[in-house]
């Protein structure tokens, strides 16, 4: 019985880290996001020599092969660092929907491509959660017809994977004739989602998933999953932000740490982010090792990371005082970044409905 | 309880009416006027003087209507511009206007209110410092008399409005060695004297709503001063004062809520309408309880206002409670939304142009302007329920 | 335009906060709690001579033909002192009914003597909002059979006002032929709740009430709005007794009221109280003066009341530390009522779904 | 990250099984065993050291199982026992044991222990006081030594099973003059001494589960003393760790869930079970991720425990946030249950024996004791993040 990181675990996470903290510091993020760079190069590059994009392909794909909770805490370290890369949707929720549902010949066509990062994938499965501005995507004789909003790193992709609406899954390739693509701005500038407007295009369909759900379940599980664990390096990071200010900003003749009110806001932080690591490695580990419970811990995942990222981005802007609310310190990135993941594949309140399903309730 | 109006009340507000209805399409559109000056604003501001529905209770030598005060008149002006969504008039700079009329010199007040009502001259406020909060009276922008002159440096922040105003007024220290709030004096000056600076300040809205204002050797008439020196502490605080009233508006917090309920009966999940849900249903009825509230608690501050009677705590609580509001109200806006709850800038599909992002991160910007949440607790415990002050400490 | 308390409210406020105190202080209420008495003789007595009992009934029934607003300041000092009397039954609901549906003879026989105190009335209409363990109360041929739960004020009533399972709102004698009573025990001593159980006992409709649930509906609201004010006047003194303590209790050389974590708790409960008492003057006074708005004012008074009655109770507890979670200072009593309050007639969640339905949401 | 246990696991907790199925039966019903002095479970409590199943890392020369320390053996018997629904052992006190056989006389090992882990000595513990709660080491109960006797004069509060117990273990001041963590020192002593009061203090639930404790000229010999004279603080400092540990045990967080399930999912409003009500459902849910956050967090704690690394902030928040958990799910259980939920003592109707309103102010009161929320919260800003404490003041 050991609920830990394993040693190798430790030391992808500090790796990743390191790296990220030297290449990928704040003025290289605000640097992309000022010029609307959504995957920034070097870094992307970067974590292609750390075998970060193909970190669940199984090794004879050309992948590292790792669990769930490893990429979780690459997510992290990503969300910890407000990282502008495309490994989401890329290199989890394409590679799960290939794996899932892919014929041998197209996982030999992709995975090794996604995991050499030779190829990026947007994956566009939002209006199977909740369809607003659209009317769903139809399927007729190998060519899709409609529009997919909230396309996950859709921005800089070459390749896309779309549900349809009975939820089967498909490859399209976006400069295939009647694909038309446009950038949608969010209040977060390190991560690209993409509308994609589809009038007959070509599309091969995954054939795992066409006459069943569970591939696209999946695909969406690890996509929450991920931008849980996003959620919690943001979210913790602004809780070690706001304590490093408490304990170095006077007012009063005081360190602000010292007044029992700032003292306490950054005690809740504390409190309500905690756990939530453990509820995360928990959820990744159940993927593969206690698949009965993955979904329901996938769900309780996105939706608690939601809430308390939201708590957490709040009172860490208030300990900040006004520079928290101002550009000069950056912590917005933080705040917006967690204001994404909270949104993208599901509120939390739909999330539950669907955790309460999964138990019969 | 009568919440009817007399008729005097009764027949000034079909007066309004009457007066909206005629000249409703010479308004200019967008938000109200101080700070802005062109001359389409300028001529409206003249014509609701001229009305008295604006500077209404400034004396007439002054350039003002000169009403006698009636609070009831003003909240009738108030509601039936809200209404009407016509621009409303101003005061002139509502943060200065009352310092001058109370502690400026008689040529203060025919040099400044006038200009000022009109619109003629606008004003930006140099309080706050970066190292200058919650704790105000810290602040260190020093002016040295020289000779017939102050000469201060130093920096400002939260200068809104800094890079089109005319004139700045503006706290700095000018007796070192007194204790802190006894060392400030409360100086006027032009913004284009030499040596001042003016940076935008972009906040996480992506927006430049604020400046940072930096002074070199600028150099200001001795004269230029409200109040004594070393008393622009005291001074300051009356116009903290009128600011701090206008954070957690009932008026705005109904005008919101009624978006709100427009949005969740007009948006759709899957084609059935947001209201139809139960969770956000009950989410938006916690909300409406705490409007209907804020609602009614303004009608009793406004009672007690026309009683000259102080309303107390339900006036201490307006602004911490208010700006709270408006952030979840916001909250729940962008929750509603779902994934179109992100969107932002000139995005494509953006519902109600992107306010409810924009405002869920500037509501919490007055969440924390203004005095924060843990300012405003400590005033509402201390001075409303008369709770200790903190036991003096060692500075560490 | 006054929104306020006039001056002669202020003096009934007056005149019965005195009153209680003096006559109706903790020491009495706890005997009474402990000797099982709900309906303290004297108390009750003396409320009489200030004519309590007849606040709403009008002046030809011999009552004092008072508003809303003036029984909402009765109520609110009744939960002030958590006096033992049966007011919002007795003296409020069964009235409203009797007003809104009873035959000329029926008012003329029952206002005069609930006035004049010479009667007490427990009401039944929890079936009407929820059936939990009931079946529902069947009317036939002038007979009622079935069980009423939670009829308030039932304890040391003579006579009951009960609702069937049209609505429909009957005059029945406790100690009517196939008339049960059973008290039922709940947290709060201080107040009366009863088990009716009827069969085929003689019951006697308000006519105005047949074919028409507004006589039920409005004697359900002045239930919620009375239990609301009863809250508010629990509520504010629990704040009260916050500060008083906080100023007092020393720790660490300090009186607490000094840290800023108990400050912040009585400032927190200071802020979520105080538009409460505006939000209740406005219901009341809607409730002959507003009509079209009352219901939804008072759904909304009920429910919110009970989430800030809650949030004041558990903070003003704390504030008290382990001396709130004794019997020494008698605080329960208070946080009791509070609990009571939210769950009778209907608890939060249900009544905010009722405030949808009345705004056609 | 493994969360299966290798075969000497396995092993133990079939060989736990099987002695639960065979003995199950002897075990005495209701909650656990010290504090309660009857026959069955003392005779219960010796069949459990017996097995290793109580006492069990307590040396085997004080009347223990003398087994190593093993974090997940103790784990896997709490485990199986909780599942079986089988009182489990004790070590004795849990609060007194481990500091007399860390900080003891042997004389004291062998005097205390055995007795106290067998159910023959039972204790209560006299910390609190009336004027000291939070700040417990303001504690001024008297003991002045006279000849070879302590004489012990003052009160104390919260004194659990006092009315039962043997023996009590006691903070007292015997250094007036010493600053005011230096003046302790940790008395143990017969509660059949003279002078000693016992009278139960009701709390809100209305029960009498605590007592306040007085003390008059009670005369207690001079060496019936733990640690040394004035070092009472650091040895108490033991004991408290023990007692917030307990707090907040994710296992009954998870058993109260599911209760609360059960009760969603049995009870109805107009005939629809309550679990298909969207907002009690969704309030649920949000306490169920809570719960398996909690469950989580316990298992990296014990994780850690068995590597001997110090879990730093998991270990830190569970006392605060376990506490507040059980609140919260009190609080949902009595509003789901609607007027059902007053229901109280002896009442027809009550719902679970009535046990959600009695938690619901018991763990209020736990929300309380042991260290208020707000003292849980300076110690994890503070110990846990490093935050500056509050600066030397002036009393006042």
């Amino acid at each position: 019985m050991e609920f830990a990181l394993s040693e190798e675990q430790r030391l992808l996470q500090d790796s990743i880290c390191r790296y990220l903290e030297s290449e990928c510091n704040l003025d290289r993020v605000r640097e992309a996001a000022e010029n609307n760079v959504t995957q920034q190069a070097e870094v992307w590059q970067g974590l292609s020599e750390l075998g970060i994009q193909g970190i669940i392909i199984p090794e004879e794909q050309a992948g590292v092969g790792l669990g769930f909770l490893d990429a979780a805490l690459v997510a992290e370290a990503l969300g910890r660092s407000v990282a502008p890369v495309p490994f989401i949707g890329s290199s989890i929720m394409a590679p799960v929907a290939l794996m899932a549902a892919g014929s041998d010949d197209q996982k030999e066509a992709w995975l090794p491509k996604i995991a050499a990062g030779d190829v990026v994938f947007g994956v566009g499965v939002t209006e199977q959660i909740a369809q607003r501005e659209t009317t769903g995507i139809k399927s007729d004789g190998g060519k899709l017809t409609g529009k997919a909003m909230f396309v996950i790193d859709g921005v800089d992709a070459n390749m896309l994977i779309i549900a349809d609406d009975d939820g089967a899954l498909y490859l399209v390739d976006v400069n295939a004739a009647g694909v038309t693509r446009q950038n949608l701005k969010t209040i977060d500038k390190t991560r690209a989602v993409a509308e994609i407007v589809l009038e007959g295009a070509a599309a091969e369909v995954l054939p795992g998933s066409q006459n069943d759900r569970e591939p696209l379940l999946k695909t969406i599980d690890a996509g929450r999953l991920m931008l849980a664990a996003d959620t919690l390096g943001a979210a913790d990071i602004m809780l070690e932000k706001a304590v490093a200010y408490a304990k170095e900003r006077k007012q009063f003749d005081r360190v602000i740490g010292s007044f029992q009110a700032v003292k306490h806001m950054c005690a809740e932080m504390a409190t309500e982010l905690e756990p939530c690591r453990s509820l995360i490695w928990y959820a990744a580990h159940a993927v593969y090792d206690i698949p009965d419970e993955a979904r329901l811990l996938t769900c309780h995942s996105k939706a608690h990371l939601s809430e308390v990222g939201r708590f957490v981005a709040k009172t860490s802007t208030e300990v900040h005082g006004g520079m928290g609310f101002t550009d000069l310190l950056g912590l917005h990135y933080w705040f917006k970044r967690i204001g994404l993941d909270r949104q993208l594949l599901g509120a939390p309140e739909l999330i539950r409905e669907q955790a309460a399903a999964v138990q019969g309730w | 309880m009568d919440l009817a109006y007399n008729e005097e009340y009764v027949e000034f507000r079909a007066e309004v009416q009457a007066f909206l209805k005629a000249n409703k399409s010479s308004a200019p559109k967008g938000r109200m006027g101080w700070g802005q000056a062109d001359d389409k604003s300028r001529t409206w501001q003249q014509l609701l003087i001229k009305h008295g529905y604006a500077a209404r209770t400034i004396p007439k030598e002054y350039g003002g209507f000169g009403a006698e005060p009636d609070i009831l008149k003003n909240h009738i002006i108030a509601e039936e511009f809200a209404i009407a969504g016509v621009r409303p008039g101003h005061s002139g700079d509502p943060r200065l206007v009352p310092v001058v009329l109370e502690l400026g010199t008689e040529e203060q007040k025919h040099a400044l209110v006038g200009p000022t009502i009109r619109g003629d001259m606008v004003w930006c406020q140099g309080y706050s410092e970066p190292g200058s909060g919650s704790d105000l009276a810290s602040l260190s922008t020093k002016a040295v008399l020289e000779g017939d002159e102050w000469v201060i440096n130093g920096q400002k922040i939260w200068t809104s409005g800094a890079q089109h105003a005319d004139m700045i007024f503006c706290l700095v220290r000018t007796e070192p060695d007194a204790p802190k709030h006894q060392g400030i004096s409360y100086l006027i000056f032009k913004m284009d004297t030499p040596g001042i600076e003016v940076r935008p300040l972009v906040t996480m809205t992506g927006e430049a709503i604020f400046n940072e204002t930096f002074f070199t050797d600028v150099r200001v008439p001795k004269d230029q001063i409200i109040g004594r020196r070393g008393e622009g502490w005291f001074v300051a605080n009356a116009t903290l004062k009128h600011e701090r009233g206008s954070l957690g508006d009932p008026n705005q917090l109904e005008g919101r809520f009624r978006s709100l309920v427009e949005m969740l009966k007009s948006e759709k999940i899957d084609g059935k309408p947001l209201i139809e849900f139960p969770i956000y249903r009950d989410r938006l009825l916690k909300l409406q309880a705490r409007v209907l509230s804020m609602k009614c608690n303004g009608m009793r501050i406004l009672t007690a206002n026309t009683k000259n009677e102080e309303p107390g705590l339900a006036r201490w609580i307006v602004k911490l409670l208010g700006c709270e509001l408006n952030h979840q109200m916001a909250a729940l806006a962008i929750d509603v939304m779902g994934e179109l709850g992100v969107l932002y800038e000139d995005s494509p599909y953006l519902r109600n142009y992107g306010m409810w992002q924009r405002n869920y991160m500037l509501d919490l910007g007055l969440i924390i302007g203004g005095g924060t949440a843990q300012i405003q607790k400590n005033m509402i415990g201390e001075r409303a329920l008369g709770l200790p002050k903190e036991p003096k400490y060692d500075a560490i």
